[in-house]
């Protein structure tokens, strides 16, 4: 995926200002996801990166409509197509979903049904949206899962979950996700729990799949590694706000906020963990202080001066460079080249 | 695998809470800090928890009804206190002055008191026949999980075998062996059906914890098979245990009146137990209603509130409720 | 897929249920129809049906193999006896015989038989059938003779066994026959009233392999006759027993030669164990009537409903044996006991009203009861000084009294146990309680003699005074092991002794002064009091009249539905 | 499949092996004995030792278990004393065994047709009015002793109010004709549609009393079960394919949440019994409930050891059919 850089004129999903809280009835409320902006135009691939907890998957979810009914505050807007997606009420959505905008998942086995057979999961999304009958239903499946790669899809159809591979479940959902060609995919750490070897197949399958044919995709992880392989454009978050955002080349080249490079020097090997654990940035998420108080990732940020633990930095366009390239720090790295992690 | 195995499941989960207990770090003792912090969050937890609050009120109130029970009580239970007006057209005499709730069936004693001195019978019965059942349980249970093996064969397919009766039946079938029923006969019947369900809440236990890391090391450090069981593994234990026996102190008071219910219950009357009153009200249900509704009334609030109790506690220890 | 397993899951049951109902069609009974019941009720002779209800299930519908009331109040309904009873008293009237004559010295008996009737199977009633049926009766095979408690205990043995009492049966011509007895008896001919000695059809019997009967497992097995084809010359004919359902219906016999024709076209014994239940059935309509209802709810049935009460025919005693407890032996220690038993109070707050102070043996509608006999009065002081005398001032006992049971004159034996024991406490005697399920020992153990004080009772089977004493007495072994005292054997050669002698008169005056000599001199036991029973029916049932031998004559029962 | 059956049935014949054992040794241990039942208080120990003679129980103790044995494996069970004098105790059984069905069916399907959805809508909404209503309703079912509630249900609908009959099975003057013995279908076969009727009109209340216990039980699992359904990811996937409310509940959160409730439904069988004794004594409701509770008080032997042989039989047996119920529903086991 090197040209495919498509044309800036359409968006097709705008977010904005999101902001999701959680709490409510007596708890303290905790805000996930914090003014959360950003647009993926058609056929682009978005990334959405950082640790778990930084609202990476919450501003997925919310995007889905698939957060919890209760408990949670949600606003801002999520503009697909002209629609605010926010603004649906469930019915709608539902209309939405599995046709115009799909979702895979992190666990590919407790993410399918255990006592549902492979085929009629894969069957159910056509006949839901596309009016299909049950038996030709069944047979596109087929012809879906031969699509992602598995073999002998005419028996796996009959099949049950715990009977295939990690891989092939993975490859089994996808199939389901893009049954109806959606022009969004939304993937969210879909690599996370599979084998590094199957990792990389997975990848290219999607690669093969989605960014080729042209269908958007925000790929949301951790791991900087898959970034590189798959996006156009990369946003990163920390503590519910988008901290950096920039081009995967600006990203990669020059990346100017501490917690973008500490996420660089832990892009993990192929022999590496697949602990969330970044050995490059000292503390965790726990460590941080509400945005309302100063940068949340002061308290882990070997840059930090002053003035981050008492106002919150706001997000700017990077003055240094050439393309747009957005940040939210007050003592950046240095314009030329990373400091080295 | 064998038939029973589903209800075996169900006590097996509870257990598997025992065992999850044991998988804290240091929670080799009950002192332990980690012991200690599963306990603390459990207390942390309970304390705002109104399902809980209301339950332990019900049983502090019936403990203490129980206890203070001859100081509360207005009469006695066994003195025919209204006699006189017991007659053939009047066989049930209905309140008066000094005896708001009147006597019960035909021998003229005072409803009211025989119903507060009633709660510590009822206390008793419920709190022996749960003790009982502990003890066999705990013996079978140890037994099992502590030997492993054939004595572990053995003793479960007996378990098996006693959890293929249905209880009543078993409890029946154990009540009918004395020539001579009593208060006891009646304990004894309703322990033994409790038996194999804490034998297999313990041997469960144990048998999760036997692997776990901290009986492998006091094993590698030579401790003696005993001091394992009895210092490592039973202490773990407790909270299921604990658990179930409030759960089946409540299903107890209830077993007790069903026996009694069936006749099979303790027929000397003198000191009077709610069980015992309710299944004897049933001949006077059409002329005296109460005598069967204030007993009724009575097993059903403190039988509500063991069970709230613990299904409270049994929430509060399940460690996925940790978070 | 599950849905395909769902259809091919209903359309198998489908299947079945055609395949089911092809081989199933209705029979009912047509004679039910509508017109025929309106027009019969128009003319007074009802067609209706009288719903009673039993306590328990029939042992058996021949009632030679039965001991239980059950068994009994069916069998009355259908079989006829040589002599019956009076309604409403324990008198012997005629029945199947007209009249009978003894022989002087009471051992010859000759009945003469009604003509004209004839078995519900078409058989006719002659001296051949009657005589049938007592040879069929005494030579019982082991099951039989085991199962015929009542031949046991009332003759004395089978096949002219030592002892017995029946002798032989004799048919003169075709009306007359004449019965052999060892002995002259009180007894005779009154037992034969008894439902277990009534005729059944000798074609009947031989049809359904009537003596057929064996001993399994730990019970008996009956033949086809026992349990599905009882054939006699009563009002009402066995239709069926619907055992899952619980109900056994009786029809009317049209071709009934007695005097009281059957009112009612087909009783329907439904069968309600719990007592509760049964007064509920009634109270809801769903019954009309049962047997015994619990003393508590006799003044509401009395409001509501047609509480019949039967005179007292029974007696409640307190057995005591100075074999197990030597502290008894001594006379002052069993008057002492009696007199500190508050009885007058006993038997107002725990016995049905009507019940009254025991003060023999025997209930005073029985010929023989001393009238002149008063009652032990409660004294308690009397009672102390008493045990003083005896030196037995803190004398400690144990009584027994069953559980799980109600008899019609022990209503509620915990309760009577309880006010004995505190009446007894009250003067210092400790009692030790000894529960005992009935059937769980408790009749075993006081039977046979290992109770020292226990509570017991007695419903009469006819009316003679032997039938009661000679139960508790006649074996010096016996439950009250009265071969312990020095007067036991006297107690039981003069039992035999009067029971020998004919004369009803003189009979009568001599079991009399025996009553007030056990009652003052020997006192082996404390008689307690004698109940009533009642016996229930709704407002719409008249026309039965109550009977002490529980011998109710349902078919005259008029039901206005 | 067929080697986990056979398995089981071998298992099932240790178990029933077992319990003639404890059967054996308990039906000698007992005080008074089936002669006492047998010839109650008309006895004299004369006629007491020529029927214990004759039921063989003067012989060693092995003999007579092995007797007991050889009876019970070909179902010669002996004959009632007292339930059904005279009768074959194993034929009492099957007597009452369809009554019993017939009542514990109808429960069954009063506490699921009320449970499930209950319980369903209770998890999701979590913590709501309903959810807090309904599980102190459950808990309070526990709490009620069955044979209480049944009194007060007879007492209310049957006789204040009349609309129901207070006991038995079918009107005693109802000329029914018996097929099957299981009334309701007798009816339906026969097309004697009013005594379907009026089966069902006695079925209501006891089914009612007895379907609390189940009730509560099936109530609370299948809350709890649908609660941890409801958070799993095959939900969250399903939701994220815009499938339609109604088949995310049915395929894919009450298909997975009833496989913990079809194995708790096998559980029940025990319960259904133990409530089938207290129900069916209250409403003399001719079952194999009332046969145990008249078979214990009057001590019928024959028929108790039926009763608690085919207890535990049935109890096996159901677990058994459970257990292929669930392998049906639940593919991780089908397909092992």
């Amino acid at each position: 995926m090197t040209t495919a850089a498509p044309a800036k004129t359409e968006t097709l999903l705008a977010v904005r200002d999101l902001v999701v809280e959680f709490g409510g009835r007596g708890r303290p409320t905790f805000r996930a996801v914090d003014g959360v902006s950003f647009d993926v135009r058609p056929g682009q691939t978005v990334g959405l990166v950082g640790e778990s907890g930084c609202g990476k998957s919450v501003t997925s979810l919310a995007i889905m409509g698939l957060l919890p009914k209760r408990g949670n505050k949600v606003a801002g807007s999520a503009t697909y197509d002209g629609t605010d997606l926010l603004t649906l009420d469930d019915r709608e959505m539902r209309d939405h979903r599995g046709r115009d905008i799909a979702m895979i998942f992190q666990d590919p086995l407790s993410s399918l049904n255990p006592v549902v057979s492979i085929g009629v999961q894969v069957a159910e999304v056509l006949q839901r949206h596309r009016g299909m009958k049950k038996s030709t239903a069944i047979a596109e499946s087929r012809d879906l899962l031969d699509q992602v790669g598995i073999p002998d899809p005419a028996r796996r159809l009959k099949e049950y979950p715990h009977q295939l591979s990690g891989g092939m479940r993975q490859r089994a959902l996808i199939a389901m996700a893009l049954a109806c060609k959606p022009r969004l995919l939304i993937a969210d750490e879909p690599t996370t729990a599979l084998d590094v070897t199957i990792q990389a197949q997975i990848l290219n399958l999607l690669k093969e799949l989605v960014v080729d044919s042209g269908t958007a995709l925000i790929m949301i992880t951790h791991d900087l590694g898959v970034v590189a392989g798959l996006c156009d454009e990369v946003n990163v978050l920390y503590g519910g706000r988008i901290v950096e955002t920039a081009s995967r080349h600006e990203v990669f080249a020059r990346p100017r906020h501490p917690y973008t490079t500490g996420l660089l020097g832990s892009i993990p090997r192929l022999d590496g963990s697949r602990s969330e654990q970044l050995a490059a940035i000292p503390g965790s998420v726990a460590d941080n202080i509400p945005w309302t108080s100063g940068c949340a990732f002061a308290p882990r940020c070997s840059r930090a001066l002053e003035v981050c633990r008492s106002e919150a930095p706001p997000l700017e366009q990077d003055p240094t460079a050439m393309e747009e390239h957005t940040l939210r720090c007050h003592n950046p790295n240095p314009a030329e080249g990373g400091e080295p992690a | 695998m064998n038939p029973m195995q589903r209800k075996k499941d169900r006590i097996d989960a509870l257990a598997a809470t025992a065992g999850a207990a044991a998988d804290i770090p240091d929670a080799g003792r009950v002192s332990d800090s980690g012991g200690l912090s599963l306990i603390g969050s459990a207390w942390l937890r309970l304390r705002r928890d109104p399902v809980f609050l209301i339950g332990a009120t019900v049983t502090l109130l019936f403990i203490l009804l129980a206890i203070f029970a001859p100081l509360l009580a207005p009469h006695n239970g066994h003195t025919a206190y209204l006699i006189k007006e017991v007659s053939a057209d009047n066989p049930v005499p209905g309140g008066e002055k000094g005896f708001p709730l009147g006597a019960d069936g035909q021998t003229g004693r005072d409803l009211l008191s025989r119903l507060i001195l009633g709660s510590r019978q009822t206390l008793i019965v419920g709190v022996l026949a749960t003790l009982a059942g502990l003890c066999g349980g705990l013996v079978l249970g140890t037994v099992a999980g502590s030997l492993g093996g054939w004595a572990d064969t053995v003793v479960m397919r007996v378990v098996d075998v006693m959890l293929s009766l249905p209880s009543l039946v078993l409890a029946l079938a154990v009540a009918t062996l004395f020539g001579k029923p009593s208060q006891w006969t009646l304990i004894i019947a309703i322990a033994i059906v409790q038996v194999p369900i804490f034998a297999r809440l313990l041997r469960g236990s144990m048998l999760t914890q036997r692997s776990s890391d901290h009986v492998l090391a006091a094993r590698a450090l030579g401790v003696k098979r005993s001091a394992i069981t009895f210092r490592h593994m039973l202490p773990n234990s407790l909270g299921p245990v604990l658990v179930q026996a409030t759960l089946v102190l409540a299903t107890a008071i209830i077993e007790a009146a069903a026996l009694s219910f069936l006749g099979l219950g303790n027929p000397d009357d003198s000191s009077p137990e709610w069980g015992q009153m309710l299944g004897q009200a049933q001949q006077y249900f059409d002329i005296a209603p109460r005598l069967a509704f204030w007993p009724a009334g009575c097993i059903v609030v403190v039988a509500f509130g063991f069970t709230l109790m613990g299904e409270s506690l049994r929430e509060a220890l399940d460690p996925r409720n940790r978070r | 897929m599950p849905a395909i397993k769902t259809t091919a899951t209903v359309a198998l049951l489908a299947a079945s249920a055609l395949a089911l109902s092809s081989c199933a069609s209705s029979k009912r009974n047509d004679d039910k129809a509508a017109g025929t019941d309106a027009a019969s009720a128009a003319k007074g002779n009802t067609n209706a049906t009288l719903n009673f209800g039993a306590a328990g299930a029939p042992a058996t519908f021949d009632p030679f193999y039965a001991s239980d009331g059950e068994t009994f109040r069916i069998s009355r309904q259908i079989f006829q006896g040589l002599v019956g009873f009076k309604p409403g008293t324990a008198d012997v009237a005629p029945a199947l015989a007209t009249k009978w004559e003894p022989s002087p010295d009471g051992k010859t008996w000759t009945f003469t038989l009604k003509t004209g009737v004839k078995f519900t199977d078409g058989t006719p009633f002659n001296a051949d059938a009657v005589c049938k049926n007592f040879k069929r009766m005494d030579s019982q095979n082991a099951a039989g003779q085991t199962a015929s408690e009542y031949w046991l205990t009332n003759m004395g043995g089978y096949n002219g066994a030592k002892g017995e009492l029946y002798q032989g049966c004799t048919a003169k011509g075709d009306s007359t026959v004449v019965i052999k007895i060892s002995r002259p008896t009180s007894k005779f001919p009154a037992l034969l009233g008894l439902p277990a000695f009534s005729m059944q059809s000798p074609t009947a019997m031989d049809k359904y392999d009537a003596n057929g009967i064996k001993a399994q497992g730990q019970g008996f097995v009956y033949p086809a006759y026992a349990n599905a084809h009882p054939v006699g010359t009563g009002p009402m004919k066995f239709e069926k027993y619907d055992q899952t359902n619980k109900t056994v219906s009786l029809v009317r016999n049209d071709d009934y030669a007695g005097d009281e024709k059957p009112t009612v076209k087909r009783i329907v014994f439904s069968i309600i164990p719990d007592e509760t239940a049964r007064k509920q059935a009634l109270a809801s309509g769903q019954i009309d009537g049962y047997d015994l209802p619990n003393p508590v709810d006799w003044p509401s049935l009395k409001k509501d409903d047609n509480l019949e009460i039967r005179p007292a025919f029974n007696i409640l005693y307190l057995g005591l044996n100075a074999k197990v407890d030597p502290n008894l032996k001594d006379l002052r220690v069993r008057q002492a006991l009696y007199y500190a038993i508050n009885r007058d109070q006993l038997v107002r707050s725990l016995l049905p009203s009507g019940a009254n102070v025991a003060s023999q043996f025997i209930p005073s509608t029985v010929a023989g009861y001393n009238k002149s006999l008063q009652p032990y009065t409660y004294d308690p002081a009397k009672a102390k000084s008493l045990l003083a005398a005896a030196g037995k001032s803190n004398l400690k006992i144990t009584l027994w009294y069953p559980t799980e049971v109600s008899r019609p004159y022990m209503p509620a034996p915990d309760k009577i146990f309880n006010a004995i024991k505190s009446d007894w406490a009250a003067v210092g005697v400790q009692v030790t309680p000894k529960p005992m399920p009935w059937a769980g020992g408790y009749v075993t153990g006081t039977q046979n003699g290992n109770a020292a004080a226990y509570l017991m009772g007695w419903t009469g089977d006819y009316n003679t005074p032997d039938n009661f004493l000679g139960s508790f007495f006649a074996d010096p072994k016996g439950q009250m092991s009265v071969g312990a005292y020095d007067w036991g054997s006297k107690l039981a050669d003069a039992l035999s002794a009067d029971d020998s002698i004919v004369d009803e008169g003189k009979r009568a005056s001599a079991y009399e002064d025996l009553n007030k000599q056990i009652m003052e001199q020997y006192l082996p036991g404390l008689p307690i009091s004698s109940s009533p029973p009642a016996i229930v029916f709704s407002k719409k049932v008249t026309g039965v009249v109550a009977s002490p031998l529980t011998d109710e004559h349902l078919w005259t029962a008029k039901v206005d539905k | 499949m067929l080697r986990f059956i056979v398995r089981r049935l071998l298992q099932a014949v240790l178990v029933m092996f077992i319990v003639s054992a404890l059967l054996f040794a308990w039906l000698r241990s007992l005080p008074g004995g089936p002669v006492d039942s047998l010839l109650g208080e008309r006895a004299t120990p004369a006629s007491r030792a020529a029927l214990s003679k004759q039921l063989g129980m003067d012989q060693p103790l092995l003999v007579q278990y092995w007797h007991f044995l050889d009876n019970m494996v070909h179902g010669r069970f002996g004959t009632s004393t007292q339930v059904q004098t005279g009768a074959d105790a194993l034929h009492i059984f099957f007597q009452r065994l369809p009554a019993t069905v017939e009542l514990s069916i109808v429960a069954i399907v009063i506490a699921l047709a009320t449970a499930i959805p209950l319980g369903y809508f209770a998890a999701k909404r979590h913590g709501g009015l309903l959810d807090t209503g309904s599980v102190v309703l459950s808990l309070i079912g526990v709490a009620v002793p069955v044979f209480f509630l049944a009194f007060v249900l007879k007492y209310v609908f049957a006789i204040k109010l009349g609309w129901l009959p207070p006991s038995g099975r079918q009107s005693a003057d109802l000329d029914a004709t018996r097929v099957t013995n299981f009334y309701v279908l007798d009816g339906l076969l026969t097309r004697e549609y009013d005594a379907s009727w009026d089966a069902i009109k006695h079925l209501i209340l006891p089914a009612i009393a007895l379907a609390s216990i189940p009730f509560a039980v099936i109530f609370r699992i299948t809350r709890a079960s649908v609660l941890e359904v409801l958070h799993e990811d095959y939900v969250r996937t399903a939701e994220s394919k815009g499938l339609t409310a109604r088949i995310i509940r049915g395929r894919h959160v009450l298909h997975n949440a009833m496989l913990p409730v079809v194995t708790t439904i096998g559980l029940q069988v025990g319960g259904l019994l133990t409530g089938a004794v207290l129900t069916e004594t209250v409403f003399a409701y001719p079952g194999l409930g009332d046969a145990l509770a008249q078979a214990f008080s009057q001590r019928d032997y024959s028929v108790l050891q039926v009763l608690i042989t085919m207890a535990a039989l049935g109890y096996v047996l159901v677990n058994l059919l459970v257990d292929i119920a669930y392998a049906i529903i639940d593919p991780r086991i089908r397909t092992r």
